[in-house]
This record gives C-alpha cells, sequence and structure tokens, in this order.
C-alpha cells in the first residue's frame, strides 16, 4: 500500500520547531547552495563560508551588517505592527523617501546653524514627512475606502520622482557643478557615530531601541491588543468598542513615521546628503523580513539582520570569488524559499499514513 | 610577484549591455592585456546610496591596488574610503572632486554628439530631431546642446524635441518616448539612455537613429547609422600600467574623441559618402582641436549671446552646463 | 411499508475518526432503513459532525466500513456521496454571500451547466414544498431562515435518497421549524430516510423514528425518542441529571419594579440598517427594569442585527436620548463608555465577534472588560490579572477548556458560550443584553447558561435577551415583545400570552398596537 | 526614409499612433494583471508577478533566438511562467507559507534566474513579430491603423480578456473558481477541489504572466536585458486592485496607466512647461484618483473582492 505524506494539524504549535525550522532551513541551504556553486565550478565550502562568515569575521564588519540590517528592522517592525492589523501597507520604499527629503531639507536649511537642536529638528522632520506619506493612504482608506495597497505602492513612485526632481532642480549643491546632489550636511545636521571609525550610527541604536518598543507595544500594549484583534476578527473589534479607524491612522502613522525615521537615517548617517537614490529597495525588502520574522519584533530583528549578511555575503563572494550577482539572487530566493516552508513544521507534521481507509 | 589587484565597482548590472557593460568590457580588456600580472574583480549593481561605502571599502580592505569606481553617485564615498586607505589607489568616473589617491576620469561625450548632429542635420527632412533624455544632469544637457550646435550647422532651422524618461534604462518607456517623438514629426532620433529600444523604434519606422553607450547597429541593421560608444579599453590598461610601472598621479583625465575614449562605431554603409565626408571632417576638426563644439558665438534659447564669436567654452562651464541652447524646443527642467 | 426486510439504506461499521489528541468517533456503527427519519444525540463535541461529514465524504475516517444499499461504497468525496444519492445540510451554513441562489444551488450539483433551467427548478421546489426562493438573490441580502431554505432547496434538488441535517433548526423560527418538519415528514412517506441531529429534545421528540445517542465519539445507546421525555434523552447524552429548562409557574415572577427607575429604555429609535441588505429599526419603543428579563421574540434577520449593534454601541443613534442607559442618554456613545455605564452585551455570533478564535481565553476575557479591573493600566495589559480572569470565569460557569491559554477556538460552541457570558456576568452588569444565548448549545450548557441569567436577574440586573427560540423565552423571560420586520410590539407579560399568540405576532399581527397593552400599562 | 514634412492628416495620424501605443503600453499589463486576477479570484495573492514576467521574457526570448520560431519562444514564455507560478504554489498552497512573503520572494528569486539564464542572451538581436495587416481595412484613417494593424499579441490580450471575463461570469469552471476565493470551507464540503482550484488559477496567473514578458522581450523591445520589466509587474499587481477585480476593468486600467503615460510623453514632446519627473507622476496620480472614486461605493467592491483572498487553507480529512 502506498503511504502518502501529509500534514497533520498539531493542536498547538510545537515549541521544538519554532527554533528548529530556521536551522533546518539553513542546513537546506548549506545543501543546496553548496550544490549551486560546485555546479558553477566554485569550492563549496569557501563560497559558502565567503557568503557566511566572511561578513561575520571582523569588528567593521559586522558594524556594516547592522547598519544594512537597521533600516530593515525599523521599517519591518513597523510594517508588522499594521500586517499584525491587516493593514498592508506595502508603499513603505515611499514613506522612507519622503522621510528623506523632509529630514534633509531641514538639514540643509538649518545647515548654517551648528544649535544642538538641528539634529533633533532634522529627526522629527524625518519622521513627520514619512508619516505624511503614509497618512494619504490612511485618509484615502478610512474616507474613501481605497485599498491601501495600491495607493501606499503608487506613492512610492511619486515619492522616488518627487526626490529626483528635488535633487536634479531646486536642491541641486550651488557649488556642485549641478549634478543631481544637494550640498552634504553640515555635521549638526548628521547622526553622531556609535564607534569611531566605522559607520556604525545613532540610527542603529535608534532600531534597536524601536524594536524593543514595538516589542512591549505588541507584547503588552492594550493598542498591540487592540490591532491584533482588529487583523483576526475586525467584527469583534467594534464589538470590544475598538475604533477601527482610528488604529488604521496609528498603523500607517507608525509605519510611515519609522520608514521615514529609516530613510532620515541613511541620508542623515551614511550618505550625508540627498542623492536621486537612497534606498536599495529597504521598505520592499523590509517587507519580507516582517514575514521572515514572523510579524514578532525579535524576530523581525535576526531576520534583518540574516537579510543584511545575505547582502553582504553576495557582495563577497563577487568580489572574492567573481560569482555573478545573479547567482547570489537565485540563492537568496531559495533560502527565502527554504526558511518560509520550514516554518509549516511548526504548524503541522509530516504523517505518513496509508493511501486507503483499510476497509475491513 | 603577487598579481596587481584592480577592483570595479558597477552601478548597474554588467550585462545592461549600456555604461556598466562597457566599464567591464575594459576590465577584460585590462585582463586580456596583462594576464598573470593583473587579478581584476567586479561587484555590480552597487546602489549609491549606503551600499557604496561599504563595497568600496571591502575592495580596499581586501588588498585592492587600484579601484575603480564607475559612477558619479560614488564620489563621496570613494573620497570617505580613499582618506582611510592612502596607499590604493582610485579612479573615480565622471566626479569632480579628486585626492591624492583619487584619480578622476570622464568622457567627452559632448564631442561625439557634434558629429552626430551634422549628420543629423544633413538627413533630416521635418527638421525635428528626437532626442531620449535620461535625466537632465550637465552630462546629458552638454550633450543635447552640443548635437544642436553640430545640427545647426549645417541645418539653420532644425529643431531638437527632448523627452525625458527619468531612467537611464527602461527599455518600455524609452521606446514610448520614441514613438512619441516619431508621431511628433521626428525622422531621426537619438538617445541619452542606454537600452537599444529606441533605435529598434526607429528600424520599425523606417527612419535613422544613433546608439548609445555600445554599437548597437545588429538592432537596427537600417536605422542605426553610427553610435557614440563608451570606451574605456584604453584607459584602464594605461593607468594600469602606470601603476604597475609606479607612475600613478592623481589626476583628472577627460578623454574624447581624440584619445578614442569617445569612439564612434562605424557608418552606416547606406549613408551617402558626402554625409560621411562631412562627418569625418567634424570629427577630425574636434580630433585635431580646430573645431570646439561649443565655440562662440553661443546663443541661448532666448537668443541671448552666451559666448562672443571666437571663444570657446571652458571645461568647466561644459561640466556644468544647464541652460539650453537655441534651437532645443521646451525648457530644461529645473 | 415493510421497512425490515429491504436492506438498510446506509449502514456503518466501526467508523473510527481521530483527531491529534482525541478520538472523534470511536467505533461508531449505525443502521438506517429507508424512509426513516433518524436522529443523532449528543452533547456538544459528542462526534455527531465529524461522523455525518465522514458520510458525505468531506471528513475521511481512519478506520471502518460503509455499506450503502447493502453494498459496501467508499465515498471519497462530496460528489461521490452525492452521486449515491445522499445530500447534507450542514451544520454552518455552506454558502457564497456574493453569489446568487441560482449559483449557490449550481455550485452542489455536479455537472449542472444551465442556469435558465436550474432557476426554474429552484423556483419548481421551493413551490412544492413550500419554500419559496427569488432565484436571483444574492446570499447577502437574505434573511437566516432564507439561507436555511437555500441549503434545503439544493439537497433537495439533487432528489437524495438519504438527507443529513447538522443542526438544521437551530436558525429557524417555530413556524420555519414547522414548515421544515413538514417537508421532511413528506420525504420520508417518499421513501427518503433522514438523519437527523439537533439539540432541540422536544423537536426530536416529535419528529424522529428512532435516535443513536453519541457520548465522547462512542454510540451509548439507541431509542426511539417518542417513547422518552425530553429528560431522559438528555440524561443518555450526558450520562447524569440536567435541569432542562420548563416554563415558569407565572407566580413565580419577582416582585414589581415599583418605584425604580428603568435601567434601559428605548425611547423612539430609528435607524437605518448597516449594509445596504440590513432591515432598519423603525419607532422602537421599551423599557427594561431592574429585575427583570424582557425577551424579544422574532424571526431573524427582522432587525435583531440593528438592534443589538444600536445597544450594544457599534452603531451610535442619531439621537442620544434614544437609548438611555439608567437614566443616561447613551445613544451617541461607543461600546467602551456604555459598557462604564453597566451595560453587557453577548452578540449571537461567538466567533468572530464575542470572540476571537485564535486568542486565548485570557486575551478573550480582556476584549471585552479591559474597562474594569485594573487589566489594563496607563496602556500596558496585566497578565497575571487577565489569566486570573480567564481562570475564575472557567471555574465559576463550568467551562470545559484547556485552561486560560486555551484559544477560544478550541472550544465547543456550547463551551465559548458559556465563557462569553460568564465574561460578561463577571463584569457585574446592571443591564444585559444577549442575543440567542443558547443557539446550537447542548442541552446541558443551555441549562447552565439560563440559570446564570436567572441568577444575574435575582441580583436585580435588567436583562434583555434577543431570542428566536421561544421556549427559551417562555422558560426565563418575564416579559415578552416581538420584533418585526424592524418594529417591535408592546410588551407582554409572559404568562398571559400563549406560544401561538406570540407565534401570530412573529408573523407581524400586532399592528396596529392594542389601544391597551396591558402589562405596559401596569408597569408605568 | 525620413518621412514628409507635417501635413494636414499629421494630426490624424498623430491620433492614431498616440492610440496604437496606448494600446501596446497596456497590453503587457493587461495580460499580467489578467493573470493575477485570476489568481485572486481563487483567493491566491501571488505578489510574484514581476518574477514571472521576467522569466517569461527571458524564456522567450532565449527560445525563440534559438530555434528562429518566436511561437515557440511564446510558448516557453508561458511554461517558464508557469513553472515559476508552480513553485509559489507548493510552497503557498501545498506547504502553506506565508503568500505575501513567498511572491516577494519570487520576485527576488526571478530577478536573479533571469539574469542568469538570460547572461549569453545580452546583446542578441530579434527582429520583432510583424504587426497584422489586414489589407484594405488597415489603410483606413485613425481607425485602420488603431483596430486592425496591431501585433498580434495585442489582439490576444483582448481575446483573452473577453475569454476570462466570459469564464468567470458565466462557465461552472469560472463560478467554482469564485466560489473557492469567496469561502474556500464551504467550496470544500460540497466537494470542490480547493487546492486544485487554486493551483489551476496560481499556473494560470503564472502562463499570463509569462506571456506578458515574452510580449516585452519579443514585441515591444525585441532583446534581453536584465530586469526590463523595470517594475511592470507591480503596475499590473495593482491594476488588479485598481480593477475591483473585474476583467474588462483591468483593460480600461491598463489604458489609463498606458495612456497617462503616453500622453505625458507627448506633452513633453510638445513642450509643456512642466519637469519631467513631475509629468511622470501623472500615471500613479491618476491611478489613485480613479481607484478613489471607484471605491467609494464600498459595497460594490465588497462584492466583487474574493473574501478569501491571502487566508490559508489546508483540509484537515
Ligand atoms: N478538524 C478537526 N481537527 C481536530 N479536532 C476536531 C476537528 N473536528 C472536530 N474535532 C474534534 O472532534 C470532536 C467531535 O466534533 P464534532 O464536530 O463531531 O462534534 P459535534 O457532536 O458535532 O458537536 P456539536 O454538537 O457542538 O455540533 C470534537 O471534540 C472536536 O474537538
Ligand atoms: N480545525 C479544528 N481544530 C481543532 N478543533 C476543531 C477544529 N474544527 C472544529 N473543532 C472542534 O470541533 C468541535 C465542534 O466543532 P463545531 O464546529 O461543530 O462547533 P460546535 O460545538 O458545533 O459549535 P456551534 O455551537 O457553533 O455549532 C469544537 O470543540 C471545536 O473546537
Ligand atoms: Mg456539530
Ligand atoms: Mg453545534
Amino acid at each position: 500500500m502506498i503511504r502518502l505524506p501529509h500534514l497533520e494539524a498539531r493542536p498547538e504549535p510545537s515549541p521544538v520547531w519554532v527554533w528548529a525550522a530556521p536551522l533546518a532551513a539553513v542546513a537546506l541551504t548549506f545543501l543546496v547552495g553548496g550544490l549551486l556553486f560546485s555546479l558553477l565550478g566554485k569550492d563549496p565550502v569557501a563560497a559558502l563560508s565567503a557568503f557566511f562568515l566572511t561578513p561575520l569575521s571582523s569588528v567593521y564588519s559586522l558594524t556594516e551588517l547592522g547598519v544594512k540590517a537597521a533600516p530593515l528592522a525599523l521599517i519591518a517592525a513597523g510594517l508588522a505592527v499594521g500586517f499584525r492589523g491587516g493593514v498592508w501597507n506595502i508603499g513603505a520604499e515611499g514613506q522612507l523617501t519622503l522621510g528623506a527629503i523632509t529630514g534633509g531639507g531641514v538639514a540643509l536649511a538649518l545647515g548654517h546653524s551648528d544649535s544642538i537642536f538641528v539634529l533633533p529638528a532634522v529627526i522629527v522632520a524625518g519622521i513627520v514627512g514619512g508619516m505624511a506619506w503614509a497618512a494619504l493612504p490612511a485618509l484615502l482608506r478610512t474616507r474613501f475606502h481605497a485599498s491601501e495597497i495600491l495607493t501606499s505602492l503608487m506613492l512610492t513612485y511619486v515619492a522616488q520622482l518627487l526626490l529626483s526632481w528635488l535633487v536634479h532642480g531646486p536642491w541641486r549643491d550651488p557649488s556642485g557643478f549641478n549634478f543631481p546632489q544637494t550640498a552634504m550636511f553640515s555635521a549638526s545636521a548628521t547622526f553622531p557615530l556609535l564607534i569611531e571609525g566605522t559607520r556604525l550610527h545613532l540610527g542603529v541604536g535608534v532600531a534597536v531601541l524601536v524594536v524593543g518598543a514595538v516589542w512591549l507595544l505588541l507584547g503588552r500594549g492594550f493598542l498591540g491588543f487592540q490591532i491584533k484583534v482588529m487583523g483576526l476578527a475586525p467584527r469583534a473589534g467594534a464589538y470590544a468598542g475598538f475604533r477601527q479607524n482610528r488604529l488604521i491612522w496609528f498603523a500607517l502613522l507608525l509605519s510611515g513615521g519609522l520608514a521615514g525615521f529609516a530613510g532620515l537615517a541613511e541620508v542623515a548617517g551614511p550618505i550625508g546628503q540627498l542623492t536621486p537614490s537612497i534606498s536599495p529597495g529597504y521598505g520592499f525588502t523590509a517587507i519580507i523580513v516582517a514575514f521572515l520574522g514572523r510579524l514578532h519584533p525579535v524576530g523581525i530583528l535576526v531576520a534583518a539582520l540574516f537579510m543584511a549578511l545575505t547582502y553582504l555575503g553576495g557582495e563577497t563572494v563577487q568580489l572574492m570569488m567573481g560569482l555573478p550577482l545573479a547567482v547570489t539572487g537565485v540563492f537568496q530566493g531559495l533560502i527565502l524559499f527554504f526558511l518560509l516552508a520550514a516554518d509549516v513544521l511548526i504548524k503541522y507534521r509530516v504523517r505518513f499514513r496509508a493511501r486507503l481507509p483499510e476497509d475491513a | 610577484a603577487d598579481p596587481l589587484k584592480v577592483g570595479f565597482v558597477y552601478v548597474g548590472p554588467v550585462s545592461d549591455h549600456g555604461w556598466s557593460y562597457q566599464h567591464d568590457q575594459g576590465r577584460k580588456a585590462v585582463e586580456e592585456a596583462f594576464g598573470s600580472r593583473v587579478q581584476t574583480a567586479f561587484v555590480e549593481n552597487v546602489q549609491e546610496g549606503a551600499d557604496a561605502e561599504r563595497v568600496i571599502r571591502q575592495f580596499a580592505a581586501n588588498g585592492f591596488d587600484l579601484i575603480f569606481t564607475t559612477s558619479f553617485g560614488f564620489m563621496n564615498p570613494t573620497l570617505k574610503v580613499a582618506q582611510q586607505f592612502p596607499k590604493v589607489k582610485f579612479e573615480h568616473a565622471t566626479g569632480y572632486k579628486r585626492a591624492d589617491n583619487v584619480a578622476t576620469y570622464a568622457a567627452r561625450f559632448y564631442e561625439g554628439r557634434y558629429v552626430i548632429g551634422v549628420m543629423a542635420g544633413l538627413l533630416t527632412k521635418s527638421k525635428t530631431i528626437g532626442y531620449i533624455g535620461s535625466f537632465p544632469i550637465p552630462e546629458v544637457v552638454s550633450g543635447i546642446n552640443a548635437f544642436t550646435q553640430g545640427l545647426r550647422s549645417v541645418n539653420p532651422d532644425a529643431e531638437v524635441k527632448v523627452i525625458w524618461v527619468n531612467s537611464w534604462y527602461d527599455p518600455p518607456r524609452e521606446r514610448e518616448a520614441a514613438e512619441t517623438l516619431v508621431a511628433q514629426g521626428a525622422d531621426v532620433l537619438t538617445q541619452h539612455t542606454d537600452s537599444p529600444a529606441p533605435v529598434q523604434v526607429a528600424e520599425e519606422k523606417g527612419i535613422v537613429a544613433f546608439g548609445q553607450a555600445t554599437e548597437m547597429s545588429r538592432f537596427a541593421p537600417k536605422a542605426h547609422l553610427t553610435a557614440i560608444v563608451d570606451n574605456w579599453r584604453d584607459y584602464y590598461k594605461a593607468r594600469v600600467q602606470a601603476v604597475l610601472d609606479g607612475t600613478w598621479k592623481s589626476e583628472d583625465t577627460w578623454g574624447g574623441l581624440a584619445t578614442d575614449m569617445v569612439h564612434m562605431s562605424p557608418y552606416n554603409p547606406s549613408l551617402t559618402p558626402e554625409i560621411v565626408e562631412k562627418a569625418e571632417a567634424a570629427r577630425k576638426a574636434i580630433m585635431d582641436g580646430t573645431l570646439h563644439p561649443f565655440k562662440g558665438p553661443l546663443v541661448n534659447q532666448a537668443g541671448e549671446e552666451v559666448l562672443p564669436a571666437g571663444q570657446a567654452l571652458d571645461d568647466a562651464k561644459i561640466l556644468s552646463m544647464d541652460w539650453y541652447v537655441k534651437g532645443v524646443q521646451g525648457e530644461l527642467p529645473k | 411499508m415493510d421497512l425490515a426486510s429491504s436492506p438498510p439504506r446506509l449502514q456503518l461499521q466501526g467508523i473510527v475518526k481521530r483527531y491529534a489528541g482525541l478520538v472523534a468517533n470511536d467505533h461508531v456503527s449505525l443502521a438506517l432503513a429507508p424512509g426513516e427519519i433518524h436522529a443523532l444525540l449528543g452533547e456538544n463535541g459528542a462526534g455527531k459532525s465529524t461522523l455525518v461529514k465522514i458520510i458525505y465524504g468531506v471528513v475521511r475516517a481512519d478506520a471502518g466500513t460503509v455499506l450503502w444499499e447493502g453494498q459496501p461504497v467508499r465515498i471519497a468525496s462530496p460528489a461521490q456521496a452525492r452521486a449515491l444519492g445522499i445530500g447534507m445540510v450542514f451544520q454552518h451554513f455552506s454558502l457564497f454571500e456574493s453569489m446568487t441562489v441560482t449559483e449557490n444551488v449550481q455550485l452542489a450539483l455536479d455537472g449542472e451547466r444551465d442556469p435558465v433551467g436550474l432557476a426554474r427548478r429552484v423556483a419548481e421546489v421551493g413551490e412544492r414544498y413550500g419554500l419559496a426562493l427569488d432565484p436571483q438573490a444574492r446570499i447577502c441580502d437574505l434573511s437566516v431562515g432564507e439561507r436555511q431554505r437555500v441549503e434545503i432547496v439544493r439537497c433537495l434538488l439533487q432528489e437524495p435518497r438519504l438527507l443529513i441535517m447538522d443542526e438544521p433548526t437551530s436558525v429557524l423560527t417555530p413556524l420555519e421549524a414547522d414548515a421544515l418538519f413538514v417537508t421532511l415528514r413528506r420525504l420520508a412517506e417518499e421513501g427518503v430516510t433522514i438523519l437527523y441531529i439537533s439539540h432541540k429534545l422536544d423537536e426530536i421528540r416529535a419528529l424522529c423514528h428512532r435516535a443513536t445517542v453519541l457520548r465522547a465519539g462512542r454510540v451509548v445507546d439507541t431509542c426511539d425518542p417518542r417513547d422518552k421525555s425530553a429528560r431522559e434523552l438528555a440524561r443518555m447524552m450526558i450520562g447524569e441529571d440536567v435541569g432542562l429548562p420548563e416554563r415558569r409557574d407565572p407566580t413565580a415572577l419577582p416582585a414589581a419594579r415599583a418605584g425604580h427607575p428603568a435601567c434601559l429604555e428605548i425611547d423612539h429609535l430609528s435607524l437605518a440598517a448597516d449594509s445596504p441588505f440590513g432591515v432598519p429599526l423603525e419607532d422602537v419603543n421599551l423599557r427594561v427594569y431592574p429585575g427583570e428579563i424582557v425577551g424579544i421574540a422574532g424571526v431573524a434577520g427582522n432587525g435583531q442585527a440593528t438592534l443589538l449593534a444600536a445597544l450594544s454601541g457599534e452603531r451610535p443613534a442619531a439621537r442620544p436620548e434614544a437609548l438611555q442607559v439608567a437614566g443616561t442618554p447613551v445613544g451617541h456613545l461607543g461600546p467602551a463608555a456604555r459598557r462604564d455605564l453597566g451595560l453587557a452585551v453577548v452578540p449571537e455570533e461567538r466567533l468572530g465577534r464575542g470572540a476571537v478564535p485564535e486568542l486565548s481565553l485570557a486575551e478573550n476575557a480582556l476584549l471585552s472588560s479591559y474597562r474594569a479591573g485594573a487589566l489594563v493600566r496607563r496602556g500596558v495589559i496585566d497578565r497575571r490579572r487577565t489569566h486570573g480572569l480567564a481562570r475564575t470565569i472557567i471555574e465559576h460557569f463550568g467551562v470545559r477548556a484547556g485552561g486560560s491559554r486555551a484559544s477560544a477556538g478550541s472550544l465547543s460552541g456550547g463551551n465559548l458560550q458559556k465563557f462569553i457570558i460568564g465574561r460578561e456576568l463577571m463584569q457585574k452588569p446592571r443591564l444585559l443584553v444577549a442575543s440567542q444565548p443558547t443557539w446550537g448549545v447542548d442541552a446541558g450548557a443551555a441549562a447552565a447558561i439560563h440559570r446564570a441569567l436567572l441568577d444575574l436577574r435575582d441580583t436585580g440586573a435588567g436583562l434583555l435577551i434577543i431570542s428566536q427560540d421561544l421556549d427559551e423565552l417562555f422558560a426565563i423571560a418575564d416579559r415578552i415583545a416581538v420584533l418585526c420586520a424592524g418594529r417591535l410590539s408592546p410588551t407582554r407579560p409572559c404568562h398571559e400570552v400563549s406560544l401561538e399568540q406570540v407565534g401570530l405576532m412573529m408573523g407581524g399581527l400586532f399592528d396596529p398596537p392594542p389601544p391597551l397593552a396591558p402589562a405596559q400599562e401596569a408597569l408605568s | 526614409m525620413p518621412v514628409c514634412p507635417r501635413t494636414p492628416e499629421m494630426d490624424a495620424d498623430t491620433l492614431s499612433a498616440v492610440v496604437s501605443a496606448m494600446a501596446r503600453a497596456a497590453t503587457p499589463l493587461a495580460l499580467a494583471a489578467l493573470g493575477e486576477l485570476v489568481t485572486e479570484k481563487a483567493g491566491v495573492l501571488n505578489l510574484g508577478v514581476e518574477g514571472m514576467m521576467l522569466m517569461g521574457a527571458v524564456s522567450a526570448f532565449g527560445v525563440t533566438v534559438a530555434t528562429g520560431n518566436p511561437v515557440l519562444g511564446i510558448l516557453a514564455a508561458m511554461a517558464a511562467g508557469m513553472l515559476m507560478a508552480l513553485l509559489f504554489g507548493v510552497l503557498t498552497l501545498s506547504l502553506r507559507t506565508n503568500q505575501v512573503a513567498t511572491g516577494l520572494a519570487l520576485t527576488l528569486f526571478g530577478i536573479g534566474l533571469s539574469a542568469f539564464v538570460g547572461r549569453s542572451f545580452v546583446g542578441t538581436p530579434l527582429t520583432a513579430l510583424p504587426g497584422l495587416s489586414v489589407p484594405g481595412l488597415s489603410d483606413l484613417p485613425v481607425i485602420g491603423p488603431v483596430l486592425f494593424g496591431q501585433d498580434p499579441l495585442v489582439y490576444v490580450s483582448v481575446t483573452v480578456i473577453a475569454l476570462v471575463a466570459w469564464g468567470l461570469s458565466r462557465t461552472r469552471t469560472g463560478l467554482i473558481v469564485r466560489a473557492v476565493g469567496e469561502n474556500h470551507d464551504a467550496a470544500h464540503v460540497l466537494g470542490h477541489s480547493v487546492l486544485g482550484i487554486r493551483y489551476g488559477a496560481v499556473l494560470f496567473g503564472g502562463v499570463l504572466g509569462g506571456l506578458a514578458g515574452a510580449y516585452l522581450s519579443l514585441v515591444y523591445t525585441p532583446m534581453w536585458v536584465e530586469n526590463m520589466t523595470a517594475g511592470r509587474g507591480w503596475i499590473a499587481l495593482a491594476l488588479v486592485v485598481f480593477a475591483t477585480w473585474k476583467p474588462w476593468r483591468v483593460l480600461a486600467g491598463a489604458w489609463l496607466f498606458g495612456g497617462v503615460t503616453i500622453l505625458q510623453l507627448h506633452a513633453q514632446g510638445l513642450g509643456v512647461q512642466v519637469p519631467s519627473q513631475i509629468m511622470s507622476m501623472l500615471p500613479y496620480l491618476a491611478t489613485i484618483l480613479v481607484l478613489v472614486l471607484i471605491s467609494r461605493d464600498a459595497t460594490r467592491v465588497r462584492l466583487n473582492a474574493p473574501a478569501c483572498l491571502g487566508k490559508e487553507f489546508y483540509p484537515d480529512r
């Protein structure tokens, strides 16, 4: 008799597989990745260690990992709050861009001052900018029932074009030969470094704090509870007296504000000026990070670091082994598939059972 | 001896068949020329944001001796890393900031554009040329202006219509822009974007076009008259040689037709000898310095003389050009 | 008709179905004769639905044999079941809200491709069995009763020889239920076998020829329900005696509420429906006094949903004075503010409104109690207290659950209902509004819920119970009114009206209102 | 050779050129969006459209170059899109991974894989598929070229939309697809194979996504370059929401989006004094504006939106 594998729901999520599933996925990744690399004629062990270990092998590259992971974690933490509440903000990239624009604008306007209030003003402006860009989908959803999925995505393109116009036009560096970039921000408008000689800036520290705060909000906070209820059963939320529109506003403003801060932290941190491109798609990658982290802040932190590692690793294998970027893209996709698929074992167990029930 | 390690940082994928592809051709030329004396590596698709500094630094930290950073947006990161690694030599393309260990290099694409402007002026019947622009940056604007100067040197009433697509590289959008220009009466197309989509449109519509960045005649055997090819091979080889010889210095190289950094691909055989002759005459004159694409009198769109006869625009003004000469339609977005 | 000589239409032998951690059906054997109406009895979670889903091919048994008219068969899918001649009306509606009646029917008929002919047949069958339906109506526009009709018509069109009905009457009015019984008896006379599941024991005694009793997945007894009393049947199911609700003695009415102000006053409340398909309320007037239970009878879909939403605060009223709790106008307030005034609400949907299935019982306790008992301080949830509250509810109200961490969805319907009612009672409300408090709940749990409601009344709180179940209302209410087409009749003391009178009122026969409503007079 | 100078017919020509350009710009968007629409109607949200389109584009190009037969290329594109969709289906339907995350990962994967397999095709030319030309009819002014002078795939896309619109609303299969998207539990107990139907819908989405990619790499811009869809998969996704899950509205949305794009290019060419970046915002802003107008009637939207979209399903049997 043929025995088919089938999934059987566990009475409750397996505490073992919560941890074991990602490990299993990583093991699978090594296996398949090693195969892929050796098919391309590279030493699989060397390639894998270049991919996963080299970026972790020095203090400097660890700080770089933090710099790369911080915007992902920041944005993903904000998005996760909304995703739990059924608010699908997929336009974080646009909110990030707008945060960079408003924060950068204030930094340019106050560039001559060396008051200690410049940086706080820049930060507030960045957060407000991101919030404002997220407020549009919030308004359109709560007033006109327009899907925030579409509006936030479309606004992303608009924000990027806006940035492009500003840096090519009105905000061009007057002494920059008309090249598309603004003047460098003054020191008073730039994030201080946490470790001198690295690029670990204040924004990275803030990201860790924010993830902690979101953890509290979601785990202990009543607001987080309301959002959870709203996402799982909106009618129960209405029955309990939670105001859906307010929660939609909250979720969008929070995620928009965090994305805005992330954008600002890029331009006031490592970049130091406004340029036509400020983000390698952090706003979109953060969506994957949010789900890889199972919409949990701690998970998100781990997922952001891991995701950042795959980017750094991708650069390393290009640089050291001449593997084309396309290969690392394929590899990254595979890793994500494995990680996502392995989670099935948390809620289900695989059983082999007979094809037919025994007909006595 | 250990091979010289040469690193390249590309802004796009090497298979963009445009800007980054041409730089990678340069890298391959270096490998070919120096064999085991060099070892090259590249990282492609590096975003012009926070990522650039990390990648450049990683090259420096990994013992690379010479690092080419091939996009304007890499300027500030290159300088920052260069400061931390004074022994490593950096070469930044299209920027204007230098340091002891940072040289800059760029190509005078506008020289080539003057030549194709002349050709366009001889060919157009509708007296309308379609120009597909990427972003309104000085390099592109000076190209448009040089093209227009060449155009009107042989065809004083002809005008240039510009459409900006806000991308270096978006084949469908470039196609749509090309079609629009054709619908609006352009019978010659030229582009400052990287994909062959516009020359394909020209081929379909039975008009003519000039390629950009790479030789594109395969995509439009009839329509493609010539292309302004970015040729970094010689420069890269020379700079590697200089490092090997110990003669490398930080300097600014702005190569043009004369050094073949701006290379014009073979003329389409269908061109009449008369046109080829005039084009070649212009090209040679630019190469030997008897012709400057921005020689006075230069007149802006408002009809004001910007530069009197007998003078030529200096490099700083070309490098920062943000105005149109007379003959370009529309207003330059600011 | 000689039933004994022909082979059973359906025979089950040793059916076993295990779910992770429990046995839902434990070697169940059963035989159904042609033309027989056979009841399946059992507590919530006894395994009734599982068994019939196995017969219908939705769930696959782990072991056991199914014989159809004497032949062993393997029913791997509902399509196969239908091909054999088995039709099923599900416990929970299996309808597609945005689709038309015809489309819904079409989805259950294999190979049916002609919507026009089908619409005609829907109308024909509806006429024949008194189940009138508009074939082009969308399900979301239909009342609960009409939805049930769609389910039944959908089965009848398959011309089944075995018709399975899983709690079909839990959402029907007595009149509708009576009409259904007429249909079922007629089908049985035509030779159709009917397997009938219900928690309403009187119904089973009136309708069924035979009953099989399940307890914890096992067949514990079979009997002829016509020979048994409801109490006896309940004892067979549960294994112990239960206090079944009975119509109370009129003299047991609590002392009049003289002198007390009304704890709820509805004053000329009119409210548009919340969806284009809902029923609006028109000029509803009602008072509920401390220490009494007022029942609102009526066919579901006559404005009950709108009324409950208006009372709970999910839908604000146009005028604040239209609703007053203990003399305070609340029409403009939201649910939380009303709760602060002592109002507690039990909605009819447990999962998704009264409780969130995915969340733990502790979190579900918090859902409506967050204003009380310092559960939330400065925006932070006190987890110890919420779990404590959940455990208290579980203990006090005899909820069978795996502790305060168990998810609400893991409870059976009856137990979850006990939990929700317990949660509302723990807030010591001065006014409780409950809709369909024992919908689909087994006899034991229903009795427990009724006891709890009566206890609350005895502490001096006012209760407003919206229910389709007249037996329930007559068992616990002091006064009764009827909601029909969005309008509310005057209230009558329960002991002054008969079931039949209320039944007539449910058909809208209270209009124009009697010039002297004695109860209303007596009270004011 | 160079066209003649302006003549009175010029405006009619311009008009027909604009309309044709809109039709062609809209075609890949409409095809990909239609595939996604069917996928979503069955209750599955696949955000990997961009990845499927890219795989379609590279496969169509590669096979056409290798065989010289564009029909084989188109078939290969459909197969490649389908394989990508199958991967997505196995993950989300059988292994119950999160659909949003899996779709995004599919896009990442598709970008990488298409670049990887397409490396050798970069810079390879290909002649475009010939446009259809119905003698006589194509020569009619304005209407002629617009109605009868397009690429075959433009007609294919309109036909497919008509078929899908008809199939979803009039056929039994369409009814079951909608039922599965609306209430998968009910569909399951009625004996419809929820997973089977969903696999079918996901694969159909992949086929059309691949076809949309083939349109780009064979017809619209006959070439292969890395990431040549440049975000059109995302626009296609947005168009489904925009269309409130109605096939003909997908076409309308694609036309609106393509149309505004073309018109802003024309406005630029005519020298309108607005920065090009601001002009380029117009298609996005127009889409938002129309969506807001459409969405104001919430019940209409609710009746068309698949109620089970994105929810995981696995029968416990
Ligand atoms: N899909 C499932 N997975 C796991 N357990 C299940 C599943 N369905 C039912 N059960 C378990 O099987 C038992 C029997 O459930 P079933 O639905 O048959 O009860 P029932 O007799 O119909 O109850 P009710 O009277 O409330 O309708 C329950 O205790 C339940 O826990
Ligand atoms: N997927 C499932 N996993 C675990 N238990 C389940 C599942 N589906 C149903 N059950 C259990 O099956 C039992 C009966 O389920 P059912 O849906 O019939 O509820 P019910 O008790 O009849 O409630 P209602 O009063 O709403 O009819 C419940 O105990 C429920 O917890
Ligand atoms: Mg049941
Ligand atoms: Mg039940």
